[in-house]
């Protein structure tokens, strides 16, 4: 949780408006949870203030390099897009907290269910949990076959059902409509997505246990702002703060 | 660094810089990133005397050198907030300035009654001038009769100096300052956020869930520092000076303007260390411009005007 | 290009985009950049009776992701407007609304009864919000007995549809609109700058000779969205928006909050191709939100609202 | 009188806080007059949205390289220095009226006087006048020496004198106080400056012929907003605009 200053090493376009940067520096070593996240400033000079939420997707210890993998949507994100190599980052992070692999029950099966740019923290804890031994499985969703990334990278760590909302890859549908199969009793549900999302996967896992992580847009970024506040009932205070106390939660804990 | 010191009514401050309020939390937060005894103060976020959850989300968006939030006075009410929030603050030994919020004058009256009767706090910041919430000061801010109604009641019942929070979206801004101070006010804080709005340029329908939120950042600064010019030159309280300051510069323009003390937001979010960078730097720009003590700065720019072009 | 027509009162555009008045002098430097004929129309800088010098330089100062000016209502007067600057723009075949300052009720009366008797002024518009004059408008732009007054008596003589600008300066804006529809006005333009001001800090002086100045440009886009938004839905006269418009995105959004028709000022002198440029991507943004004609984007802000998080 | 997006080709410090950039591009082969500026975009994302008007301070038109000299003072120009070699940049111009070499009367002799960041046009009017056979005398004044530039740069077009204010460089003073004797009836007199400089120097030439140029500050460079004017008795309107019928004016023609 401090502020680091991290050299671009490479920014590319891999699928249509999606982009895989890395970034390089002694900061990347705190790096070691999946689940949380980077606080992007665009830079100092330009009109957009705030920091951007950027989930961490890899990281490579020895190099010291993290990879964030980001759609350019709107003026901040194309801004990012457009920087060069060698181009230094101003980051908070790592923030909030994220999927604890070493301390949360684990099950044998792990289901990891992901929609568009919710996809990219699954592969860093893909990773973990198949060190961990933890037999791993992947739901990815996209809209169309342009905007996927990382099929075969994810492949590489386990089986993976890809699924397009205009059937250009996988199976035609949504993510939810292709997770049946792959669930037992047995599964732990890992989700990351937008908020409809979330829900559906939250009905259709009735009963099983996971854990969910959402997005909200942010201020701080350190919970001082309650800009990121969602509901639960878990709670005496009836909130919980996004950026702080998630973005990763309890699936069940908090009100979708 | 007595060079910085600056006083204002129940505020004695090593230097004129405090975080503004509901930019800051209750100071834990920002308590991990550094030790918060550098700072001249803190404002904590706005106490309510019964806990409220605030707007639904969205709560903030993003503008060009701005930001709108309506985050909708989300706290969890003054009792709360005097059991577990102030305690956290007693090992920094830093003036607390506490802001108040209220839907009746009845409601006020009440959470100043409590807050300002606690040992740690130093002054109170009556918000009238909060554009996210229905009921709930707005309708004070706008109107300078109710301005100073609310003002002299809560001077009334209040243990500790009483600043007024003036909102920007007014025709008259000189007019309510001199309303809330013929009422009593001890000081002023100046600017709130300007009323704004942001639409999703593809949908046409608004980022926030509130609609409307509040404007505050960089770019309502020459609205803040000529409010607070006008003002200055027509109240003898002082003016705790805010809206968009981000730099160590901009803390001297905005005391030149007539500012004693000097509150920053947004840009805490931008840079979790924006206020000891800047505290840290104003000794340089003193030495800078040959200037002795900070107070000197104070309303600097009401002595005569000389074309500055010539100046390189 | 008819899926960007748009008509007001007296203003029968190709497509929805203006400059805004000041911002594009007479049109004769712009002239030299492109065709002019491409525009939707043109709003030329504001004429009074007399010719006016304006105010002493510095004029202009850089904000955050804004501008402060202090013209001063700068121009040669009505007569030689009429004679020497609008038979110029005759080959663009576009409509003119010229702008309309003064200091007295008779002045702008004046004024009105012989610009909008020349044949190539389609609209007239007042601008009762100038910041930057002691005697000239603002009275009338914070007041709204004076505004109707003024509007009611400019309407008798006005032999073309006359557009009221407002200022942002005012506690109530809506109250405003109100008040010169009802007065007959034939349409709004808003909004006018905000009033700011910038201090050198290493001097702690102003940098507009005049002091303070008008604030425009990208910084104050928020607080235009948000007043057309809330005029839009309480007047039935058109509004023409403005106010930090730099992007055909941001056209959509001013007409999805309310605008019939957008000006754009600031932008053309951070490029002077920008209107055009506006003009040319519009149809692109129309074709990616699947609307077939522009003027359908009016007003969607005020539909129900949807949490747009959820749309990626 | 064009948009043009020019090259950084280089950008460097040459004194204190004084940088030379070089800029690439065809654009530039419209720019042969001295005394015309550029308008130049701090960038696209910049929160700095207004040009900065700078002059021409060389042109090689064989590289289509443009030369400007500036001083890295405020926000906008800090911004300038930290440019890369690369980078482009969004140009207007060049625009204004220059000084006219070709078509103003010349005499044998030409002063150039100019103090710190007016300096630079001076140089490339000096190579003009020179190319045509002008015998150039400079004044240039810095603040102290290490403000200085370009002084052997100026020695190799002609006689030089250096003023300083702190005396560290050439004489200690202004340039003012070192011009009397390098001025004749026969000297055409150029200067560029702040205000109370140009004033000075019209009083010490007064009978002399020669042309002032102006600064001030500017909206959109191209005569439209009235941000510019300076007040004139030789026109009827009562004020130049400096942007459009400057920087330059005969001596004489406005009032500073
Ligand atoms: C914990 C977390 C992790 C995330 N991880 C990733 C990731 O790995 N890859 C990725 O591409 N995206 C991720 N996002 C979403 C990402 O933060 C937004 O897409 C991005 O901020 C949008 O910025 P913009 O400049 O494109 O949009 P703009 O519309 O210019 O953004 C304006 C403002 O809205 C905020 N905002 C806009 N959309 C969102 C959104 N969907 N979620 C949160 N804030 C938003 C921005 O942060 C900014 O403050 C994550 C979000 C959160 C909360
Ligand atoms: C015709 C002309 C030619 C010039 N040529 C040069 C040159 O060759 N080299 C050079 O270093 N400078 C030159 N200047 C001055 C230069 O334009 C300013 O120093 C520069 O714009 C300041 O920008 P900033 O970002 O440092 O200052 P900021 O204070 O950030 O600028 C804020 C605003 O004020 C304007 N401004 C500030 N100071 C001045 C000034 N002295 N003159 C005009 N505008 C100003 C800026 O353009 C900007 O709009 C010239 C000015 C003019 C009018
Ligand atoms: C997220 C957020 C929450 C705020 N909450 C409060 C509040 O509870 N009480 C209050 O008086 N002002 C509140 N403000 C206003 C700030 O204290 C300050 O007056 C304003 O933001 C201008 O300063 P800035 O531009 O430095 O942010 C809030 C501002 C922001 C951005
Ligand atoms: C330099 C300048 C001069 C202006 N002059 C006038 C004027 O004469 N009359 C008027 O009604 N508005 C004038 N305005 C206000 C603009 O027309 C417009 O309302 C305002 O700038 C907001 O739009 P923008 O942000 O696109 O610039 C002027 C604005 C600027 C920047
Ligand atoms: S973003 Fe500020 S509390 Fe979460
Ligand atoms: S800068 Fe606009 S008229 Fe000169």
């Amino acid at each position: 949780m401090r502020k680091h200053e991290l050299t671009i090493t490479s920014n590319d376009e891999i699928a249509h408006r999606i982009y895989e940067m890395k970034l390089n520096g002694p900061g990347v070593k705190g790096m070691t949870t999946p689940g949380k996240f980077l606080h992007v400033s665009i830079g100092k000079h330009s009109s957009k203030l705030l920091r951007r939420p950027i989930s961490i997707c890899d990281v490579d210890f020895e190099k010291e390099e993290v990879t964030l993998l980001y759609r350019a949507h709107g003026d901040g994100t194309i801004q990012l897009s457009q920087k060069q190599n060698g181009e230094r980052l101003d980051i908070l992070g790592p923030l909030g907290n994220g999927f604890s692999v070493e301390t949360t029950p684990k099950k044998k099966n792990a289901l990891l269910v992901g929609g568009g740019i919710g996809v990219p923290p699954l592969y860093y804890l893909g990773k973990q949990l198949k060190d961990q031994g933890v037999n791993v499985t992947f739901v990815i969703g996209f809209h169309s076959r342009k905007d996927s990334f990382y099929v075969e990278k994810f492949s590489e760590l386990g089986e993976t059902a890809v699924t397009t909302v205009d059937g250009t890859l996988g199976t035609k549908g949504f993510v939810t409509d292709a997770m049946e199969p792959f669930m037992c009793t047995e599964s732990m549900i890992y989700s990351v997505g937008p908020a409809v999302m979330l829900k559906a996967v939250e009905q259709k896992a009735a009963g099983l246990d996971g854990y969910l992580s959402l997005e909200e847009r942010m201020g701080c970024g350190i919970g001082a702002c309650f800009a990121c506040v969602c509901p639960t009932e878990s709670k005496e205070s009836g909130y919980v703060k996004i950026c702080s106390d998630g973005p990763v939660f309890k699936m069940g804990e908090v009100v979708l | 660094m007595s060079r910085l010191h600056v006083s204002l009514p129940g505020l004695n401050m090593k230097n004129p810089i405090l975080p503004a309020s509901g930019c800051f939390g209750f100071g834990k937060e920002y308590a991990k990133w550094y030790d918060l005894s550098v700072l001249g103060g803190i404002t904590i976020k706005a106490a309510t005397l019964e806990g409220r959850f605030g707007n639904p989300t969205p709560r903030v968006a993003e503008t060009e050198s701005g930001m709108l939030n309506a985050i909708g006075l989300q706290n969890p009410g003054v009792t709360k907030i005097l059991e577990n929030e102030i305690p956290h603050l007693e090992p920094y030994h830093i003036p607390i300035l506490a802001n108040i919020a209220g839907s009746t004058e009845e409601e006020y009256i009440e959470v100043t009654k409590q807050i300002s009767a606690h040992p740690l706090v130093s002054a109170v910041e009556l918000n009238i001038s909060c554009p996210n919430v229905k009921e709930g000061g707005i309708q004070f801010g706008t109107h300078y009769q109710s301005a100073a109604d609310l003002t002299r009641k809560v001077k009334e019942v209040s243990e500790k100096p009483v600043y007024v929070k003036l909102s920007p979206n007014v025709s008259d801004i000189v007019e309510m300052a001199i309303a809330v101070e013929d009422a009593g006010a001890d000081g002023l804080s100046m600017i709130n956020t300007l009323v704004g709005m942001k639409l999703d340029w593809r949908t046409g329908l608004p980022i926030l869930a509130n609609k409307t939120g509040g404007l505050s950042g960089p770019a309502i600064k020459p609205v803040a520092i000529r409010m607070i010019y006008e003002v200055s030159k027509r109240v003898s309280i002082p003016i705790i000076g805010m809206g968009g300051v981000a730099t160590a510069e901009d803390v001297l323009e905005m005391m030149s303007a007539g500012a004693s003390a000097v509150a920053v937001g947004t840009a805490n979010f931008v840079n979790p260390y924006v206020c000891p960078e800047i505290i840290e730097k104003l000794p340089e720009l003193l030495d800078q411009i040959g200037m002795e003590h900070i107070s000197e700065l104070i309303g600097r720019s009401t002595k005569e005007w000389k074309t500055p072009l010539s100046s390189r």
